[in-house]
């Protein structure tokens, strides 16, 4: 839709006037404004007064540079969560918008669709709703925004009819993400769409019930590269890993050498390790001390040819981020440094893995305190220990430079570590 | 509580089945791609192990869409690219396609609709954006407004790539950050503790949970005006917001509270480096409504600076990381502050106990 | 105040001018070194702008040196080295000789009167320590001790260059840790709280300024028995010690409680990485004095693991951050333990909040 | 001495039997026993009842694994500290080294003796004291070990008529080190031995009269090797450093690489600076990138015929180094990234910076707290704005991460960032 279209169809005598957002109707990029016009002049729909109410009430926003919604409570027959409710503080001016609230709805793992399918939603939204949908919120909900309270039953009992359900809001488990994966990266380390519904799906109570201290929310990327920024933004991020070594076809590391320089190679791969992990020959094959590789991702990504993970495949579980409220950001900590992802049992155990977590969760966190910071609060050993994990060095940059701490248990621990070192051979042994 | 009448118990279908919308060629291949590489900006080329191919034709939108325009996207979809489509983390939507000869077609369909092809590789992506005025409770700003007018300043950024490794950009409407950490982002800020309205606080808000929520315990309760009310020491505030949320009566926006700080060097990904935090570049920008034009000015200096000193592969902090941050404010002509010295939990460990310095 | 009854005012001469004592060759070209290179091991080359030469040999001492011992020093450094010498920061002492010539002899001169030659270079160097039994009013073992037998033990990395990179090991005899970080360091760590001799408390200590030193306010005031004296609450302590040299009656040594931990990785210099600190390999080993054989063993481990694996250039430290920590454990088969995991100050920002992650 | 030498000599009757420290004259280091044993069977001399007692204690100490010295309070006449007293505990077994005080002595900047000078020492040592000298102990002091209270003076007055001052001890100003630098060292950036004089003896009361908080330590190194590891352990570290640009010698570079190979010189150099400020021409020439190169020293110890700093030298001063008690090791902060030393007025400079740390030192420390415990506990913005100090970039390894500061003055804090600007450039324009 060209602007100019959409100015020709605006502000009429009955429509509020939006002098500054239509500065926003300027320029190269797809404009909102443009679109929320074109849902007020839909003259024959019934959510065209609403749009044009909202527009006034956004105009006046940008005028003031306030916010002039405020929440409540709405949600639908069965759930307790699902529905970010608002209600207008300026509805005296903009009655037909006084009601706008969003429901959060969970998208197909990987956000795949149909145009079929995209169709049908839009025909639903149009029927109960401002047809203003967002595809997806920074959780990954689609939100369909802009709701009566009368109509969100009826527009989830229509999306739900499609097989939709809906997200997490308040202090319960939150909507997920999983990245594109196995369906189109050669990156991948596990198959993503499973994890996702397997532990997901596992906990829907959690989700539509809220009952937890605060927010959780679990997020699953295939590989380091860290497609949906678990790491930050999740309390439990499954990150994609290999545990033997990568893959490397000389051949196609000679011919990425040749095509771009013995120079440009060492400065943009070799001394671009981290670990200084990679050595390039003087025949232009690659030694890859796979021991000292991090699984970075740089070099495979670089060279997509020559470079693969292992096939002894799984992934690493981080435990903890979350935005700045109150304590400041934190990020994920490393708390299993891997987990098989294969067999039936594999993704039970994840899955039961994060039942313990919820479980603790909601056992010891406080009041609106997210898992990250309960364990800063209690400390990683008694995280651990509580949550019946073995202390590893992957969990750390570096061991305790603090020499303030009571060892006198120190031997009978390094006695566990041996046990649990011969078990762990005697297995490897026996396979 | 107010829930609507009818008795329809939900169906708890959870997390939706993909494989019923994926395309084919990704179904059939699911688990199994070879490799990749990227024709043009805006077009992925993956071959899986049997050495089927896809091609992937990533476009711009503005994730806050009308049905005609997600309608418009889905009429392209059927006439250029098998019925198939899928968006992406940042809301770019992608198209699959089983052969090559469509592609360009199907680029030009979107681009003569106003929907720009790219986001791809070494391109500045689309902004991961938030709520704001549009539909938050307690915003400081707009988000769709300040993503608008910076994507459309980044246009020729997000359709070429041209820039030494891809910029992911996100923005908050409030400093509860819901757009986490980017190369480089763009969060109000604000500059001054909360302005009470002590007829309201024992009306509305949760004394006890109110004063929980202050990360310095700079809130006690108090008796004002004979009301029971709360209190802030303003020498201890640090301007964070989090009472608000709980006490809207705490009000924290304000024209001379709500400013914009734009900050760089966050990551995401493990590539070479950890994930990173951003940094604080600038703060107190106006909250300059509808177009931010001081917050783009700074935006454009931070872009055009890296894509001039960056070095390929190099993430916008990683290239700070390498030239030093005396090199980075010099080249952008920001000005270091006592504000940059960071003074929060752990701040000893972000200095510089060592002799490596630069000139 | 015990002072002796002479009238004689002190000349206030503070540090003295090292020129009166500067070898020849040193004081001409100062300031004007060119480069330098290593004959052996033990033997300094410098080269100075105007093409002059000196040699440097170094020699290990005891560092607490009987005066016979150091006139020993002296007859040799005048027989076969100009009257010159200097010690290192290491206390290790320098001969600087003009000509080549009379290198080998001095060194056969050392030799044989049992002073090793080398700690240059990628060797292991004097070992830094304390003070111990021999002298301290606080300490938990004795360093002379300690790295004799450890410097026996390691003579043949002295007296070699055969080390990836220099290793300066550090050794403190309390938990006050004058020693310093090391490359390794051997450290009394004591593992229980102080047993609190409460009949001597308000005789002996200034209460307020005992309370004042406990990093964790363990220690309060406290009637034991009657009289006024101090209690620690053994959940909060954390074993550091800080609260004897103020108060000797909260006795922190002890058979049960003076033990030796061994810590890795600390570094001083700023050549490639930063300077860090020491990290903890293994504690609870015994104070197994006069020759430490549990402790021994631990660095013996830890050193050749270290020359079988380490690159050239790489520090101990930097070694294991390119290997990783998983990998030393099970190189010098120590145990990983929960005490591994740091729990003081800033202690998250020792996590690993990536997924970096090595098997 | 080899040691059966001396065992010939010890433990006839009247000497205690140390089987202990006996086992401590095996093996080729050079062992202190041997040396104490010397002493003590010198019949001939007034210390050798009193190493005998010594050793007999310290053999108790060995059976005991305790310590049987404690402090006290003594002094030489005009001086409040300097000397390290120490007292026995069992005076009743071991009654000639019921006292056994330490001197602390300062030593020649860069600890250069002439053999004359070490006999005179050893002399007077001989004729007051027990014979027993550390050289040197942790902080750089001659350590003249084991004298009664009586003696203390009288060895005082012998080593002060020769040119010798006590050093530091308690609440004071502590003898300071400074690496062999200018007088052998091509990585030398400064003057040590002259920055190492001039503050000290600028403030020698502060040391002889013990009046500060707490200990305050100055140490001086020529580059960033730190060969006296002043970043960990002083208070105020001197550490030379350049500004532009390093000096290369193609040549050398390229004889170098022709004697290492490349992969082996890429490996070691190129992948080795952690800045990446280094990149090897396919004609082994070096391109040096001197704006991101942090004066690391890395690549200039490598090739020290090749590389070698600039000609605009000086040092930085990092502030606030100290060991772990109380609030565990802290190392020194970047706080003046550079200060040319080479002018009279340079030097100048350099004493009146220490002249304001000392200053602010007294007047904010606690009690009982070094400056780098003042420095966390006001913050780093606080700290740098009472010694008039301007933020730079290089006092951090980046700008702040969290979000939680009042930051309404900022726009007037960049004013004067450009102020400041305008002015060095104008300066620098000037010259
Ligand atoms: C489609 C998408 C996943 C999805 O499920 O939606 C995706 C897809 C791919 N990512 Fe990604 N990434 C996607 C979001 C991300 C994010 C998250 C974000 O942007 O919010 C990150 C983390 C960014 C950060 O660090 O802050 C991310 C960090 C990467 C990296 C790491 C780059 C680096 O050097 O740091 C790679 C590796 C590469 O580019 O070769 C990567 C690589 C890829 C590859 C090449 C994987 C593959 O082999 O197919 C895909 C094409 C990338 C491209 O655009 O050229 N992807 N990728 C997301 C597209 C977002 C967009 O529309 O712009
Ligand atoms: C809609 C959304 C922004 C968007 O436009 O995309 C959003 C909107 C809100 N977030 Fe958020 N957050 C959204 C993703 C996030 C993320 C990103 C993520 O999940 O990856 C974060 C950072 C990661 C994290 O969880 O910390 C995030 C961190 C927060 C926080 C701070 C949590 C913290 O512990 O630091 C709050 C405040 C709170 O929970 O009290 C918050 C609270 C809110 C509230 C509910 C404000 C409030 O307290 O009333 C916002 C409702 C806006 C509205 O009217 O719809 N939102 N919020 C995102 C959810 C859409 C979806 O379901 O898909
Ligand atoms: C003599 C001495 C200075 C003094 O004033 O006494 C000294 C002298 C030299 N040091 Fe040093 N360093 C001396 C203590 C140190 C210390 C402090 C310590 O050991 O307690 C350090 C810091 C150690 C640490 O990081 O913990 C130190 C870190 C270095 C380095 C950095 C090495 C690295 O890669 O980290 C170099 C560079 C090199 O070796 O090329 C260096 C280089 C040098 C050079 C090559 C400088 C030169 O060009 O002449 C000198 C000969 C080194 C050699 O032994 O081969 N010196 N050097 C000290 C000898 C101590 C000893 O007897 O062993
Ligand atoms: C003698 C010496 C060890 C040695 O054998 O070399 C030493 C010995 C003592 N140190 Fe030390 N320190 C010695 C260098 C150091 C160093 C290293 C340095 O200066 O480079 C440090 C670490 C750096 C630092 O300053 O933090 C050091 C950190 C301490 C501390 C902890 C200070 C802190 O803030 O963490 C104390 C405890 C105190 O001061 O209360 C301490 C206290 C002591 C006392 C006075 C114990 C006491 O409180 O009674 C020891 C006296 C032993 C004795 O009987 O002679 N000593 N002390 C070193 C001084 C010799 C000299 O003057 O040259
Ligand atoms: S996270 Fe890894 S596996 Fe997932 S899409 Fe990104 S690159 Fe592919
Ligand atoms: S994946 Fe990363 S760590 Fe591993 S070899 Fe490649 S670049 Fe190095
Ligand atoms: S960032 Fe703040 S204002 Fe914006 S959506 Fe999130 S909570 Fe609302
Ligand atoms: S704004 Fe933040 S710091 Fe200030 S009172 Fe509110 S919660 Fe506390
Ligand atoms: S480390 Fe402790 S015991 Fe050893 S000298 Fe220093 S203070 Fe004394
Ligand atoms: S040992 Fe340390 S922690 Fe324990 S009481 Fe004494 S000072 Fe406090
Ligand atoms: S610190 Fe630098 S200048 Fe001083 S001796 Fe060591 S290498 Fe030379
Ligand atoms: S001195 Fe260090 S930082 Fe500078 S170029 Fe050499 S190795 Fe790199």
């Amino acid at each position: 839709m060209s602007h100019d279209e959409a100015k020709g169809a605006s502000t009429p005598k009955d429509k509020h006037p939006t002098p500054l957002l239509d500065e926003l109707e300027t320029g190269p990029w797809p404009s909102f404004v443009t679109g929320l016009k074109r849902l007020r002049d839909s003259g024959d729909k019934q959510y065209a007064p609403m749009m044009n109410d909202l527009l006034g009430q956004l105009e006046h926003s940008y005028e003031n540079r306030l916010g002039y919604w405020k929440g409540g409570t709405v949600s639908v027959f069965g759930y307790g969560g699902g529905v970010i409710p608002r209600f207008s503080e300026v509805a005296d001016k903009f009655p037909a918008s006084k009601e706008f609230h969003t429901l959060r709805v969970q998208p197909p793992a990987g956000f795949h669709y149909t145009t079929d399918l995209l169709r049908q939603m839009c025909d639903i939204w149009e029927k109960h709703g401002s047809g203003l949908i967002a595809f997806h919120g920074q959780s990954g909900d689609i939100m369909f925004q802009g709701c009566s309270t009368e109509n969100v039953q009826k527009a989830f009992d229509d999306l739900n009819e499609i097989g939709f359900d809906l997200g997490g809001a308040g202090p319960a488990l939150r909507t997920s993400m999983s990245c594109v994966g196995h369906a189109r990266c050669e990156m991948s380390c596990y198959d993503e769409v499973r994890a996702h519904r397997t532990v997901i799906n596992e906990f829907l109570d959690e989700m539509h019930r809220p009952a937890l201290p605060y927010k959780f929310k679990f997020k699953f990327s295939g590989c380091g590269n860290d497609c949906v920024n678990a790491i930050h933004r999740a309390d439990f991020a499954v990150i994609g890993t290999w545990r033997d070594d990568m893959k490397v076809d000389q051949e196609e590391v000679k011919k990425y050498v040749a095509r771009v320089g013995r120079k440009y190679a060492i400065d943009h791969v070799i001394a671009m390790c981290p670990t200084r992990a990679l050595s390039l020959n003087d025949d232009d094959t690659l030694d890859v001390d796979n021991r000292s590789c991090v699984r970075c991702m740089h070099c495979l990504n670089v060279m997509t040819k020559a470079l693969s993970p292992g096939d002894d495949r799984g992934a690493s579980i981080l435990i903890g981020g979350k935005r700045a409220l109150k304590v400041g950001d934190l990020m994920g900590t490393m708390i299993v440094p891997f987990m098989k992802l294969d067999t039936e049992e594999d993704f039970e155990k994840l899955k039961e893995f994060g039942r313990s977590l919820l479980e603790f969760f909601a056992d010891n966190a406080l009041e609106h305190e997210r898992i990250g910071e309960t364990m800063d609060r209690i400390g990683l050993p008694a995280f651990i220990e509580a949550l019946g994990i073995d202390p590893d060095p992957n969990m750390v940059n570096h061991p305790r430079t603090s020499c303030f701490v009571r060892t006198d248990d120190f031997t009978a621990e390094a006695e566990k570590y041996f046990e649990r070192k011969l078990h762990k051979d005697a297995r490897a042994a026996a396979e | 509580m107010n829930v609507a009448v009818q008795p329809r118990r939900p169906v708890e279908t959870g997390v939706p089945d993909p494989f019923l919308y994926m395309h084919p060629v990704l179904k059939k291949n699911y688990g199994n791609w070879a490799w990749h590489d990227r024709l043009r900006p805006g077009v992925l080329h993956h071959v899986s192990k049997t050495g089927e191919e896809v091609w992937t034709v990533r476009a711009g939108t503005q994730r806050q869409m009308d049905v005609y325009t997600i309608r418009l996207l889905c009429d392209i979809g059927d006439r250029f690219a098998e019925g198939h489509v899928r968006f992406t983390t940042r809301s770019n939507i992608e198209f699959m396609l089983s052969s090559v000869d469509k592609v360009e077609p199907l680029i030009a369909a979107l681009e003569n609709n106003g929907f720009p092809v790219g986001g791809t590789g070494n391109s500045v992506s689309m902004i991961s954006h938030t709520q704001g005025w549009l539909h938050c409770d307690i915003p400081g700003t707009d988000a769709s407004g300040v993503v608008k007018s910076l994507m459309d300043m980044m246009h020729h950024e997000f359709t070429h790539e041209e820039m030494p490794n891809r910029v992911r950009i996100t923005t908050s409407c409030c400093q509860i950050n819901c757009g986490g950490q980017g190369d480089i982002s763009i969060n109000v800020q604000y500059t001054k503790p909360p302005k009470i309205n002590h007829d309201l606080v024992s009306k509305v808000c949760e004394r006890p949970a109110v004063v929980a929520r202050c990360p310095v315990a700079a809130i006690r309760p108090a008796m004002v005006n004979g009301v029971p009310s709360l209190e802030v020491d303003e020498k201890k505030c640090v301007c964070c917001g989090a009472c608000y949320p709980p006490c809207p009566p705490m009000q924290i926006n304000g024209a001379d509270s709500t400013k914009i700080a734009v900050w760089v060097g966050g990551k995401h990904s493990n590539a070479r480096s950890k994930p990173t935090f951003h940094k604080l570049v600038v703060a107190n920008l106006p909250n300059n409504a509808p177009r931010w034009p001081e917050v783009e000015a700074v935006v454009k200096k931070i872009l055009y600076a890296y894509k001039e000193h960056g070095r390929d592969y190099e993430r916008l902090g990683e290239w700070i990381e390498r030239i030093g941050w005396p090199r980075f404010f010099e080249l952008c002509d920001f000005a270091f502050t006592k504000h940059h010295l960071d003074t929060w939990t752990g701040a000893r460990k972000t200095m510089n106990m060592s002799a490596h310095v630069r000139f």
